[in-house]
């Protein structure tokens, strides 16, 4: 079976799903690699690379000439692709209905993977931690570059520098990251997620948990909250949004519109000068303004809208990206195709055989 | 009299300090040294026996001193076994 | 004073040598040499000054006793040891008691000379048949559970009195045939004391009626009187009391019930656990394990990230390296709840990334580690990912521990970790469990290894 | 007397030499306080904060109107300022002749923070400590923004990601921070100075000294070095700058050029992707090619020249330098005016009386 | 076996239980007390058994004793006590020679018996006069430096010459002449001894005295065929000689030096060290001064950096916080050799913020702070910063650690700091040095900490 | 005899062992202590004076029972003054 690995072409997408690493892994299991000339460019891999490692380097975009294409971004030149063709990508199916329903119509079968079940025997293939991870790191760098201030404390013969206060917002993999991030850098950290095991993973990370007197839940994920109950959130963690220096959200109901917990009102009450990072910026936002990919000046804060903050680390988020693709691809490829009983893989397929598969997208189109 | 519970309360002083820090893993290594050491009972045994003008004495006698025996070989020889393990190694 | 009387006290001298000797790992092997070059001092003084008759007789029956005894003590398998030892106790004790039976008839003495000897003949057969019995448990030919006979405690608190009355009987008759009766009513009482001790206390028992054993040799001094008799039994008496007490705390088990199981009205019910049986060990267990490994693997886990010991962890890890002990930390791609959740706390704690090991760098050698310190980690070292096919989380990537010599388990009790599963590496024979939060743990444990 | 702190008028120049905090301290010695309406807004420090300080707000530049003039960079309107009038800057002498020469011509008693001699007594008025404090951290973050690749080591599900390797040349203040920074980032840090005391000082901060078959220096400050010795020195690192995901250059002779000490080959053997900055490039570049404030490729690595770094973090480089400066002020009012016996403001007195009191710049002028 | 010899067995008991809580901080003042009450009982018992005749005029010398020693005692400075320890222990010198002076006159016995009285005599009398000597150099009546004789060698080999074969005479003899001409050599003896010991060596001699009086105090015991003085002296002559060994191994002077000053050919030298003297103590009293204190300050400095002892620092404190003690850190501006060099340090040791304290934070309440412990810092505690106008530091702020409690400065050497100038805190009576690497040092202490 | 010596041995290893671990800190009160207990002399000085017949012995034992005094009441003083920084603080 042929993999075809095409250069990314939405804007500021600098990832690609195979590095010269994966190309080998995949050759190796029988494999045969097609890259698109360029793919790598921006994460500093080039198509002489991906010969060394022993991919063919083709000129087009690989849709209808491999059987599996593999991308970061939902695939272009859908079609192209020929029934049975089988796609990877991040597919964010709720943002793109009409991309499903081209996939659906041609008879493709498209892995997403964000709609990856979160089983242990998953975890290699994991990209949302694994981009996740990346995120989280570059939330708190973001940050620092755009604060005015110094994140750790000095004591120095000009006086004493204190220590930046950090708030993170959702303690998921990236709130997770960018607790570890900002507390390395020196700054005292506080988190708060609804999740009650938060609690403890937040602490294991020397920060401090921020104890509202909300409910919490269980579970891996977060479910919907009520918009009472997020309306008591924001009053709750208001002051602690004023007495911070750096406020990072990244809460996120899978499949659903972030939640709003931080307000215009909240963002005037922090210092000048203050800095906030939504992570959530792309899907609706944690922060009342944020916009993706830009600054906002509200008074005297700066509000950043993150987007596709891991394409700003190419180099790495593609290496754990593709390495995720590759343990999908070595998946599927198998038995010679999908085994949709798997679990793993029947829990990540969103269209196969004309059909759409993952019920809460079928119910959107 | 005196003079030997002196030395009674002495020996339970020095059985106490000797002991008193030892670390768990050799619990076992100086019960057993210890059970060896009682078997100096064998001394007492062969005095006995020394003096014994036969019949139930002898007899009783010399199964003390096999006994004792017994005791003071295999005490000794189990003891070292199980010390082998702290045989030697660096420092 | 005579020259025997000061190969007498030179004798003492090599055994008090001895214990202090066997209580540091350094000296053990030394000390019991020591007390063995005692031993053979005395026997031969006490051969060579104080045999008039029988010499050849006496000759013989010590070269049999060292034909028993050596051959013995050299088959015995390492994990039966503990039932030597009990036997070699009973010998001892039964000695003790014919000795004392022995002088008593031979000589005539004073109230003093027959207490001892009533003190001796009761403890040393107490000891003898408590011994036999602990044997007979550990060699499992009678069960190793308690033993709880009807009406046991009243028979226990029965023979006790009868002893009593007996030995008042002996002091104030000097009757001999009393005296073989006060010897059988001490057989009866060893098998009661020890029948209600159930498996794990066994141990403590034998280690308790050693101390009888030195305190009847101690007691057959004062009748015969002969000081050596007197130190070497006092000292086995002392410190195999403290001994025990020791051990009872080590274990956690209270001295008194183990003490007293035959007297009590209502006998302890004998812990129902699961089946399978964990070993639990203490921080001095494992700071001598570690202190004569010469390789060490720390696997942290989330546990590590919980209790905030990545300080502690690398502290302990420092005092190891000092020692010339090879210590790598193995890194599981996901311990933690994070992805580099391990990476980020080793390196607050400025762990050299070089020590930093992945599963490839780990597994194909660590049959060669000699411990393994799982430090708050659980399913990322689970058998069961890599055994059980039917296992939740079958088919994800293990450090293989259980193929390294040994295991070190810290958590703070047996839940399982995030995956919900049990692990078949915590019932492993190869595996000590440290139950405590693993900060505490390690705290101890480098305290404790400084000690070694 | 009366102090001035105007509104700084040097592109990208977003410190101010006096916050509300050191505005209270200047009064409660009995000075009185001018600041110019807008100085501290890239500082967020906004007149009214001033005014509640008890700092007079005006319109004009303070030059002419208070005896004493402190400010970041070198005075405007010299010709404004009377004879005997004070001035506090960082001057950089060598750079302003001309200013140098208008300020000796007008009669006025002119300081340089940058000449201050490093004694115990004058370390709460060292600017050049407190601003490469800044220089060196923001070092790190710009670096580390730049860079597409993680600092820190991460061993995850999707393949290990290995700690990234940080180079420092030059260890004294603001290269000791980098390293510092970088290090709690999680890099592995190497780090070299030409002088001697510099191996224990690298080492006291956890990283490693690379040790250069060359000569070391005594003393406190570099001398200049020769050209054999520089090109022996580059030598010698070129293959540790290939082997680095991140080199930041510190080196500088007080005075002088700054030496070179990577050239344009030893970029290209790096990496894909590296990162240099060049904290020297305001005094000539330790590295061939850069130019202050500008990020320039040079094969597949990206090479950033420092400008002024220090004024990226305005809050606390305006914190630490007005506390210096401060500090010196009250130092030259003590009794009513500078006591140039005074070992500390002698040695940083530039101009006085008509006169240019620092020898090396006398030279040049 | 009468009353009496068990009340003295009991004495016996008392005065090792006394030793045994002397050893460790927390029962030494019950120890001191079990001793004293042994001491009574055994008076008591002495008095009212073995006195036949006198009486009234043995407890009028009691009473008078008494009434000299209490005051004494009581009214000594705590530090004068060392020289009241010695003259205490050589009246006891002097009062062991003297009674065996007295059986020596009023009773015949074997060989044995004139050995016992040869040597308590000789030993009481070199306790005697040692112990006056070393008396008279603590409280400088006499000079503190060794004193050494012209031909000192050859005189002290002499006199010693001259005991022997004085010893030997009596031995032969009987006779009472020789005796006391025996017990004039021992105090010539005595002198000679002390007199080559220099000023920090003096409290070893008094320890070595101290165990010699327990020496000649066991002998009478043999003389007087009494067993608690065998004990009791014995126990003391051990336990002082340990103790010694122990003393002179924590000052780091060989011990050889001390006791063999009189009869080395060429004494050493004195040191010509600066007038200024310090004081440099051990790890394990360091310990104790912590674990007594009730809040104590780091003050950390380059030198932290310099050994990366930063988490080694962070350990201790955490294990003295866990003891309820108050712990913060002072952070100067200027510590390190870069603005922040602390906070960078601690920050990875995980230190709260809210430990680190400044200047004003400090200054003001630094009296009360019990311990300050200078950690590889020196510029930043100088105090001529602060009253030294002609020091080039002068002006710079410092913690005003001199004005603390007591201060433990941990460095590896006298050499000073980035100024390079001298730090008369050095030399302050409140300081205790602990020379070494800091991270050394702080682990060493770690351990020492636990046992406390 | 030979048991007034086993007793003289074991008092010395009781004597080792009981104060082989004191920490620095305790060496002056603890040397004090010992000193104080060696003031047992009193006992010895007691008896033969209790048995003296006057002259040169009463007048020694007098003298020595005055001496060994001042060593036992001055000796358990001061050590106790010393002991006072342990007094009953915490723990
Ligand atoms: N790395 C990631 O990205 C990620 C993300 C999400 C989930 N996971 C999952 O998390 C698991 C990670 O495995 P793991 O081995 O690191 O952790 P684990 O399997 O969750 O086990 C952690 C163990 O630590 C013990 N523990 C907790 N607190 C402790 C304390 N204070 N002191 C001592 N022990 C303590 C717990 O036992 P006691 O309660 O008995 O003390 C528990 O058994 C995997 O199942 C992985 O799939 C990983
Ligand atoms: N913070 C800054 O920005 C900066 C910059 C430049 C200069 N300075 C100057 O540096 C000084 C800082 O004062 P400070 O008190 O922190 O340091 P310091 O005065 O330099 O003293 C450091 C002390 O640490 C000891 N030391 C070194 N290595 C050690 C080790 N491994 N273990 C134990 N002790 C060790 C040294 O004594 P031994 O050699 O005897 O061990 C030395 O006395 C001030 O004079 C300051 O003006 C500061
Ligand atoms: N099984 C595995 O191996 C595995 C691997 C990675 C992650 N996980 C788990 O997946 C879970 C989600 O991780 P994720 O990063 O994808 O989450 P996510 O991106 O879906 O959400 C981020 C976080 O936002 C939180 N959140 C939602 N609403 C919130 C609100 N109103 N206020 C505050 N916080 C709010 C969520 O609880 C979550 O922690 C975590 O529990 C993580 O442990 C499991
Ligand atoms: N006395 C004080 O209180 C005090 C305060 C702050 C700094 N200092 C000292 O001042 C000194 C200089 O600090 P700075 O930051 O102002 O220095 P700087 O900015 O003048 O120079 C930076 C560093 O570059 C180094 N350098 C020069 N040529 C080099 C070459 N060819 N290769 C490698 N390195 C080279 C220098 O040695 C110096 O360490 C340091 O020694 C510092 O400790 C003293």
């Amino acid at each position: 079976m042929r993999v075809g690995i095409p250069a990314e072409s939405r804007p500021a997408e600098r990832r690609v799903a195979g590095t010269p690493e994966t190309v080998s892994t995949l050759l190796g299991a029988g494999l045969a690699v097609d890259v698109q000339s360029g793919a790598g460019v921006s994460a500093h891999a080039s198509d002489d690379d991906y010969r060394a490692a022993g991919a063919t380097v083709v000129d087009e975009h690989p849709a209808g000439t491999a059987g599996i294409v593999a991308s970061v971004q939902p695939t272009d030149h859908v079609d192209r692709l020929r029934a049975g063709d089988v796609t990877v990508s991040f597919l964010s199916p709720a943002f793109e209905l009409d991309h499903v329903r081209a996939l659906r119509d041609r008879g493709v079968t498209a892995f997403s993977l964000d709609l990856l079940p979160r089983v242990t025997r998953a975890q290699t293939l994991d990209a949302l931690s694994s981009q996740a991870l990346v995120a989280g790191y570059r939330a708190v760098l973001v940050a620092a570059e755009r604060l005015p201030r110094f994140l750790p404390m000095f004591t120095t013969a000009a006086g004493t520098v204190p220590p930046a206060k950090v708030l993170v917002l959702g303690a998921g993999v990236a709130g997770l990251q960018a607790i570890a991030t900002a507390r390395r850098l020196g700054a005292v950290v506080e988190a708060y997620d609804v999740r009650a095991a938060a609690r403890e993973e937040v602490r294991s990370l020397g920060a401090k948990f921020l104890e509202l007197d909300l409910e919490t839940q269980d579970g891996v994920y977060a479910a919907q909250q009520s918009e009472a109950a997020l309306e008591r959130q924001r009053e709750l963690i208001a002051e602690r949004v004023a007495a911070s220096d750096v406020v990072i959200t990244t809460a996120a109901v899978p499949g659903r519109k972030a939640p709003t917990l931080v307000t215009t009102d909240m963002l005037k009450a922090m210092a000048p000068g203050s800095v906030v990072v939504d992570l959530a910026a792309e899907t609706g936002g944690n922060v009342v303004g944020s916009r993706p990919g830009e600054d906002v000046r509200v008074g005297d804060v700066l509000l950043y809208g993150a987007r596709n903050l891991p394409s700003s680390l190419p180099v790495h988020a593609s290496k754990l990206y593709a390495k995720n693709v590759a343990n999908l691809v070595l998946m599927i490829a198998r038995e010679g195709g999908p085994d949709l009983a798997d679990e793993v893989l029947a829990g990540c397929c969103l269209t196969h055989a004309g059909e759409v598969r993952h019920a809460p997208t079928r119910e959107l189109l | 009299m005196i003079d030997l519970l002196t030395i009674f309360v002495l020996a339970v002083f020095v059985g106490f300090e000797v002991v008193s820090k030892v670390s768990t893993i050799l619990h076992t290594p100086l019960m057993s040294g210890a059970n060896a050491i009682h078997g100096v009972i064998l001394v007492g045994a062969i005095l006995i026996t020394g003096h014994a003008e036969g019949g139930v004495e002898l007899v009783l006698g010399l199964l003390a001193v096999f006994l004792a025996t017994v005791n003071v070989v295999g005490g000794f020889v189990v003891t070292d076994r199980m010390l082998e393990m702290f045989k030697g190694h660096k420092r | 004073m005579n020259w025997a009387s000061l190969a007498y006290l030179v004798a003492a001298l090599c055994f008090i040598l001895a214990l202090k000797g066997l209580s540091t790992p350094r000296y053990a092997r030394v000390g019991n040499l020591v007390g063995a070059g005692g031993m053979v001092l005395a026997v031969v003084t006490a051969y060579a000054h104080g045999v008039v008759h029988n010499g050849l007789l006496i000759l013989v029956m010590v070269v049999l006793g060292t034909v028993v005894g050596i051959p013995a003590a050299k088959a015995v398998k390492m994990t039966a040891v503990p039932q030597m030892v009990a036997l070699f106790n009973g010998v001892g004790g039964a000695a003790a008691a014919l000795v004392a039976l022995t002088e008593f008839l031979a000589a005539d003495g004073d109230l003093l000379f027959d207490l001892a000897t009533v003190l001796t003949v009761l403890i040393g057969a107490v000891s003898f048949s408590g011994s036999v019995v602990t044997f007979l448990k550990l060699q499992e030919i009678m069960t190793t559970r308690p033993v709880l006979l009807p009406a046991g405690q009243s028979l226990g608190i029965g023979v006790a009195v009868a002893s009593v009355v007996l030995s008042a009987a002996v002091l104030t008759t000097s009757s001999t045939a009393l005296l073989v009766l006060l010897a059988l009513a001490g057989l009866a009482l060893g098998v009661l004391f020890v029948l209600p001790v159930g498996g794990a206390d066994v141990p403590i028992a034998i280690s308790l009626l050693n101390a009888f054993t030195g305190l009847a040799v101690a007691a057959s001094g004062y009748v015969l009187g002969n000081t050596l008799l007197i130190v070497a039994g006092t000292l086995v008496g002392a410190s195999g009391t403290i001994l025990t007490r020791l051990m009872a705390q080590a274990m956690g088990r209270p001295l008194t019930n183990i003490l007293f199981g035959a007297f009590s009205p209502r006998p302890e019910v004998a812990h129902t656990e699961e089946q399978r049986t964990v070993r639990s060990g203490t921080v001095e267990d494992v700071a001598i394990l570690l202190g004569y490994a010469h390789s060490v693997l720390v696997v942290p886990g989330y546990g590590l990230a919980v209790a905030q010991a990545q300080h502690a962890a690398r502290e302990l890890a420092l005092l190891l390296e000092a020692r010339g002990i090879d210590v790598s930390y193995g890194i599981h791609p996901v311990a933690g709840r994070m992805p580099g959740h391990m990476n980020v706390l080793l390196a607050e704690a400025d762990v050299p990334y070089d020590r930093l090991k992945e599963l490839d760098d780990v597994n194909p050698g660590i049959g060669s580690v000699d411990v393994v310190l799982v430090v708050g980690a659980n399913d990322v070292v689970n058998p069961g990912a890599r055994d059980d096919p039917s296992s939740p989380i079958h088919g994800m990537p293990i450090f293989d521990v259980d193929r390294a010599k040994a295991v070190v388990f810290m958590k703070r009790s047996m839940r399982p970790g995030f995956a919900g599963v049990d692990n078949s590496l915590l019932y492993n024979p190869k595996t000590t469990l440290l139950f405590g939060d693993a900060k505490d743990s390690l705290t101890k444990l480098l305290a404790a290894v400084k000690q070694v």
